[in-house]
């Protein structure tokens, strides 16, 4: 035991000697916050009246159902996995519910015998419809050893024709499900009032699932798991994890987490298309590799997806905001993406 | 083909369509009147284009060497009809293009081919009327009362053809009418209510009560727009916003109805797909192109839709089209 | 300790490396080393791992860039930025971490990067000609056009041999050539470095099997925690003193004195045959309690297979397991630890680390269960009791628990392993090559550790191709040829003559 | 000597014994070929008229770009790495030599006063064009070490962003690109006749590429680098490999097939917009994914390529024509897709 704490104590006075290179050393390493904020200071110079408290509500709730998607195909990333099929099971999961919680005096509902449901009954059930999804996802991947990126593909088609089918039946044809529940809409755009402070709803949900997904990531063994499987399957299969069976739950899991997100999504729009959801994939991917999560699996953390995510809708909402040309804003979405990883991947260069 | 088929089969021809995208709201109407209107008079196959006008070309060539009598095309991109009149001139093939609409050098360039549509340049001076006539009769909504409108535009995806025209014409319209317009705003929201929502959240945050108008491309923008503005405590009590979009869809209609949004503009589905079968089964029969319809042809070869402007006052114009 | 006996002209010196240093972060792993090799001899670089030794030659081989230092070779300073430039330049390398594009064939693996062109057309009738040409010479008995991901691990070794010499250099560096080689191609080996040697190749030799130093070098440098030590001709030193050197203090013996005794019966495998032949067949033995069983045999004699087919990571066509009596079937490796069971794989990088993640990490890993509170979240704090634990009681070198296991030396690597299944104290242990590129220090450790827990009557099976540890450590041995048993002898009965011969009993 | 014949003896032997064995490893290695057989064979039994000399030239000259494209990405990801900036490319590609090629009695012209170019010219300058964007990605990947999905995927957004700037201009605005000149448009549309019969110049083209691919693939150093790299980069960089720069070319020569398939798609469907291109590069991944090559790298073959493309066209066509409803077609792709790549990974599952 001395001798273990001995070595500890080496490490500290021999770090001592070299501040300089120690504050770079914590730069690179969080470079992403860094890029975050980077990025913030330069909108506030362009435009200094984006300090409001509304902006930040605004940036913060509109990133509250990208983040739990995230949460969701973060975690497959962490098992070495990818899930392209997560934009289109947003869309099948707003379609469904959304079609299933429409206000009884909306005339043009498709069901127009339903009554009225408890909120929390469509919202389990789209859960466990993309939970399903998600497992056949897993199945493939861990059972039928396909390619995560192949199979998910696969399944976004399937997703999407399914949800075609579904969407646009008689008498109304390919229509936009409106018409909400107010209940169900207010359940997303509705803010929780201390005083004369208001927290988006929407927020406190995200924050309450960051939460479990950090426990669940750091703190149990579903957590080692992946992170195992990712850094090395074979290695995780001799150490004794049943690696089909964790790459089952994680992609059940993140189906569970689209559920949510896509009845959240219906909700905060007030309506859902058969194209809800289509392309979201790339940036809730997207935001997990900016925040530090790697392809070649095992390494991430929570914290990084929630300011990759953050990174995502600063750039969208505040380049909007100081009226960037629309098209000049997807190149300079594109050069953050590419420089803040670059970035980032400093930490892993070995240092030749 | 030249496998003369015996009487029965020409009763009931076999006629390729495609549809630039299936799942484009209004689309499905027209595809629904087209198929509605065919039942026992011909034998359709349906082409799901996806937006991409590779496929569709490619889905003519195999329609064509499937051995279709005619064709109904509603182009993904209105300038890519050359290719398919050349298409179907190779092959002998009459062609109703509908929705979308061909250059007129393109339609001179082929006897055998016609149109069925609106004339896309009227959606926006309709919706110009609209914003026009709204405005006059509410002079409290000019809040800085500088006598012009402040408005933001939703627009949809750039380059689509009822995108660049109600871009361009709505608020002209309102200009040449003679009210003086100035834009705080003009973004893509892609046809998409989310992106309408969140581009309208920050505009919001950025000019706040400075927006007298909200006009957009179509109905799902601005329903995503009025989200982002009742979450800004608009429409109850005395703080409104004025919302005009395009298409006139059911939500939209309740919308008009609960006094939020403005007005729409509705595009007659029933009308324009009844109008292509109609066509192109006379000429898939080798009949006058209007044989027994009531149809007319303007000097382009084309039968012309109108749209319509719906406001409270004649909503149940655009309810009945969805009775049924 | 000062500089001795770099006698001789200073002409046939090849290659001179002076005051080399090298930091990564957290590490200070060379500090002004040096190193001189000599035309036409053997020059061995030893040192516990973790001592520099392949960072120094990756320094020298343009894979790392020395932070500071001068490297002359045939009379001029070099300072190679790419591994091509050193290729090019007459410096060739045999690397501890075998690196071969698995999908494809023997012979491009070995003109990667120098490929004989025919205009503009790679010339392949060539390429497999001079394959066969070089594998003529060496005797090696493979065909250019296999896949590396079909040869053993000790034909993939002999490839990177071959590919080494083949580049005709002044210089090649063996790091580690010969951990996964047989007795028998070891000294296959030996007679190549020594016609290499009559060429007038200088080869720097790394490896932490102690009696093939002395037997094939001229010269032996040691390194000890990024320093340099001592160089000293070789007919001058003992075994001893070079352990003495590496470790800083006298290590009289190799083995530690066997203090186990076997006890009852505890395992019993009865006719094991693996699913997909070729494969281990028929395998019946039994282990005792506080007995150490070695298996022996050649390579590609399934000794591998018959540890993995027992701890459940191969599928079973038939055959019995008796644990105590009772029958049990350990279908999955999951099934085998709850059943008492731990494996040390063979190929530690493959099988056995988690590259990217801590050490903490790698230690707990196997033995998860056991941290769960509430039957819902670990106990960090028992987890961090647990690695210290493997950290002390390995001696493993480290900045802290939180560094990832991949930039520890290949030796600590291995510690941390064994120490994860210690971890879940297992009645059954089976090692696969546990001592495979560990120093002598460590290997003593080890040793020492399995027969502690023999001592504590566990039941330890150890696969090994060093024949002087299956003598040294083991009570009994499996012998298997060509995977099926050909013999179980005594230790203390036997000679590796007789060993050898029932290797060689079903080929 | 004798020790290593007696071997390789041995193994020819032992495989005697089992023909029934060797017949399922062949169908398991050539499952690719099965499945397009199978497809096909359905295809007939539906609709037995699908034989027609039409339909067998419809399908290969609607492959015809395709295959040019994917053998440009397939490059690529034999070398580990991805590329989905291909749609996006394809679209610049498109608009760019359209813009250059209006016919000069068009009205709406982008360049007025623009002579007649030589149709060989703009369609060098994409290629050049897309090269450089594709160097740049191989910048980005081989030094930057930016993951490639990611460096990808931004440079996907960015060349959207540049050939939205380029399309949307005064005075015409957002106009789809039409009016080609008719050199150009036949170029991609006209048959090479002997006799009786027409081959479609477009399948020329292709086959001119495959070959040439071919070429490089099997028979230059370049190739067996790139597979190499692929399979082990390490290993590649120690043997004396230039890693670098053999992934920048990789790249570059991507861009390039890209520039050429993107001037032929316009050509082929007569007009180019912003949106030309739009999601092939999914399509264009799968078709080498499920043509057999693997995203761990090292691993293709040009025909694997080509077959795959086949697939994709095969399902494509052949659901419209025998009159699959539209929505199902996406299912049945999807589900094609996971079960051809499920087969073909059969091959490599090791058996333990
Ligand atoms: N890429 C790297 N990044 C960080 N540290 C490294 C890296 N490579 C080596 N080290 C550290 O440098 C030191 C020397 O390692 P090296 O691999 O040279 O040892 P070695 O003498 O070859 O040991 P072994 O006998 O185990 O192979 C070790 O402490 C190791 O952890
Ligand atoms: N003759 C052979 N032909 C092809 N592959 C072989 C042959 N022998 C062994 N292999 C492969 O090499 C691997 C190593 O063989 P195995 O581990 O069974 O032998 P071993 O005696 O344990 O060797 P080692 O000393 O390397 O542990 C096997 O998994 C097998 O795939
Ligand atoms: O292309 C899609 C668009 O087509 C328009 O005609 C319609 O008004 C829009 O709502 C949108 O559907
Ligand atoms: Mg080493
Ligand atoms: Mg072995």
């Amino acid at each position: 035991m001395s001798n273990f704490k001995n070595r500890v104590l080496d490490k500290k006075e021999s770090s001592k000697n070299s501040q300089g290179k120690e504050i770079l050393d914590w730069m690179i390493n969080n470079a992403i916050f860094l890029v975050l904020i980077g990025l913030l200071i330069v909108i506030v110079v362009i435009s200094p009246d984006f300090i409001s408290l509304t902006n930040f509500r605004n940036i913060l709730s509109q990133s509250s159902t990208r983040v739990i998607m995230a949460l969701g195909v973060g975690g497959i990333i962490v098992a070495k996995g990818t899930d392209l099929s997560l934009g289109r099971s947003i869309g099948l999961a707003a379609v469904v519910s959304a079609s299933l919680l429409q206000s009884p005096e909306y005339a043009y509902r498709m069901y127009p015998g339903l009554q009225r449901l408890p909120i929390w009954q469509p919202i389990l059930l789209v859960m466990i419809i993309c939970g399903i999804f998600g497992l056949i996802n897993g199945f493939v991947v861990a059972k039928l050893k396909v390619d995560p990126f192949i199979a998910t593909l696969g399944m976004m088609v399937i997703l999407y024709g399914i949800n075609s089918i579904y969407f646009d039946r008689p008498p109304y044809g390919a229509q936009p499900i409106g018409g909400l529940d107010k209940r169900f809409t207010d359940f997303a755009q509705e803010t929780l009032d201390i005083g004369s402070f208001n927290i988006p709803l929407l927020i406190i949900y995200a924050i309450v699932i960051i939460i479990f997904v950090w426990f669940l990531w750091n703190k149990t063994k579903f957590g080692k798991n992946i992170f195992a499987i990712g850094g090395n399957q074979e290695a995780a299969a001799v150490s004794g994890v049943n690696v089909v069976r964790n790459l089952l739950l994680v992609y059940m899991f993140a189906g569970m987490l689209y559920g949510l997100a896509g009845s959240l999504e219906a909700a905060r729009i007030g309506t859902a298309t058969n194209n809800t959801g289509n392309g979201y994939e790339l940036d809730a991917i997207s935001a997990c590799i900016v925040g530090g999560l790697s392809f070649s699996g095992g390494i991430g953390s929570v914290g990084g997806i929630v300011v990759g995510v953050l990174i995502f809708q600063v750039i969208a909402y505040g380049l909007s905001f100081i009226g960037v040309n629309p098209y000049l804003q997807f190149i300079i979405k594109g050069l953050i993406i590419i420089i803040a990883v670059a970035i980032d991947s400093r930490k892993y260069i070995n240092k030749k | 083909g030249n496998k003369n088929k015996s009487a029965d089969a020409e009763a009931t021809p076999k006629v390729g369509v495609t549809i630039y995208k299936y799942d484009d709201n209004f689309m499905s109407f027209v595809r629904r009147a087209i198929s509605k209107n065919a039942e026992d008079k011909a034998e359709l196959i349906f082409n799901n284009s996806q937006n991409d006008q590779a496929k569709q070309n490619e889905q003519v060539e195999m329609m064509i060497s499937k051995g279709v009598k005619a064709l109904a095309i509603n182009l993904v991109d209105p300038q890519a009809a050359a290719t398919i009149i050349s298409k179907a001139k190779e092959a002998d093939m009459p062609v109703v293009f509908f929705n979308k609409e061909p250059s007129v050098e393109d339609m001179a360039s082929y006897a055998d081919c016609w149109y069925v549509g609106t004339n896309s340049a009227e959606s926006g001076v309709i919706q110009g009327e609209l914003i026009f006539d709204s405005w006059k009769a509410h002079p409290e909504w000019d809040k800085n009362g500088d006598g012009k409108i402040q408005y933001v535009l939703l627009k949809g995806e750039p380059g689509h053809p009822d995108a660049e025209a109600r871009t361009k014409y709505s608020m002209e319209t309102v200009v040449d009418k003679g009210i003086q317009v100035e834009e705080l705003e003009l973004q893509t929201g892609m046809w998409d209510s989310v992106k309408a929502k969140e581009l309208m959240d920050a505009w919001l945050a950025k000019h706040g009560d400075s927006i007298e108008y909200v006009v957009a491309n179509n109905d799902a923008m601005a329903l995503g727009a009025i989200s982002s503005l009742q979450a800004e405590g608009y429409f109850s009590g005395d703080k409104f916003m004025p919302v005009v979009g395009v298409d006139a869809i059911p939500d939209a209609l309740t919308k008009i109805e609960d006094g939020i949004l403005v007005g729409s503009v509705l595009n007659d589905a029933a009308n324009q797909g009844k109008a292509t079968l109609e066509l192109v089964l006379n000429v898939a029969k080798g009949e006058a192109v209007l044989e027994g319809t009531e149809w007319k042809l303007d000097e382009n070869k084309a039968v012309r839709v109108p749209y319509v402007p719906i406001t409270l006052d004649n909503i149940q114009i655009a309810k009945d089209c969805y009775s049924e | 300790m000062e500089s001795v006996h770099i006698n001789g002209s200073n002409d046939n010196v090849l290659l001179k490396m002076i005051d080399i240093s090298k930091e990564f972060p957290g590490v200070k792993a060379l500090d002004k080393v040096k190193l001189t090799v000599r035309e036409g001899s053997v020059h061995a670089l030893m040192g516990e791992n973790g001592a520099g030794k392949s960072t120094l030659m990756k320094c020298l081989f343009g894979i790392y860039r020395k932070d500071e230092g001068q490297i002359f070779f045939d009379g001029k300073e070099v300072n190679f930025t790419s591994s091509k430039q050193a290729l090019d330049s007459g410096v060739s390398m045999v690397h501890q971490e075998l690196n071969q594009v698995q999908s494809t064939t023997i012979m491009d693996n070995i003109w990667l990067g120098r490929f004989p062109k025919k205009f503009l057309v790679i010339d392949e009738g060539k390429m497999y000609r001079d394959t066969l040409e070089i594998f003529k010479e060496l005797d090696i008995p493979l065909d250019p056009r296999k896949k590396i991901e079909n040869l053993s691990v000790s034909e993939s070794q002999m490839v990177e041999i071959a590919k080494a010499v083949s580049y005709n250099s002044k210089i090649i560096v063996m790091d580690e050539p010969t951990s996964s080689l047989t007795e028998k191609e070891v000294s296959h080996l030996f007679k190549i470095i020594n016609s290499l040697k009559k060429k007038g190749v200088g080869i720097i030799y790394i490896s932490h099997k102690m009696e093939e130093i002395l037997q094939i070098s001229d010269e032996v440098t040691v390194l000890r925690d990024g320093k340099w030590v001592a160089t000293e001709s070789a007919e001058n030193l003992t075994t001893d003193q070079i352990i003495g050197y590496m470790v800083g203090r006298d290590l009289t013996d190799r083995f530690p004195a066997k203090i186990n005794t076997p006890g009852e019966v505890i395992l019993e495998v009865k006719n094991m045959t693996a699913t997909y032949q070729p494969s281990v067949q028929d395998v019946s033995f039994t282990l005792r309690k506080g007995e150490i069983l070695g298996v022996a045999g050649l390579v590609g004699a399934r000794r591998t297979d018959v540890v993995e087919s027992l701890f459940g990571a191969r599928h079973i066509s038939s055959g019995e397991i008796y644990l105590h009596g009772k029958k049990i079937r350990n279908k999955n490796p999951y099934e085998a630890i709850k059943n008492g069971f731990a494996l040390v794989t063979e190929e530690r990088r493959a099988t056995g680390i988690f590259e990217e993640l801590d050490i903490k990490f790698n230690s707990i890993i196997a033995n998860i269960n056991k941290y769960i509170k509430w039957n819902l979240y670990l106990s960090e704090e028992e987890m961090k009791r647990d690695t210290e634990w493997v950290v002390d009681s390995m001696s493993v070198k480290t900045p802290n628990i939180q560094t990832s296991i991949g930039s520890l030396s290949g030796g600590n690597q291995q510690k941390v392993v064994i120490g994860r299944w210690l971890l879940t104290q297992p009645e059954i242990l089976l090692l696969d090559e546990p001592t495979r590129g560990i120093d002598v220090g460590a290997k003593y450790e080890i040793y020492q550790l399995m027969i502690e827990l023999a001592k504590k009557e566990k039941g330890i099976v150890m696969v090994s191709s060093e024949m002087s540890e299956l003598l040294g450590v083991t009570d009994r041995m499996l012998v298997m040829s060509n995977g099926k048993v050909a013999g179980i002898v005594n230790t203390k009965e036997t000679t590796q003559e007789e060993i050898l011969k029932l290797s060689a009993k079903y080929l």
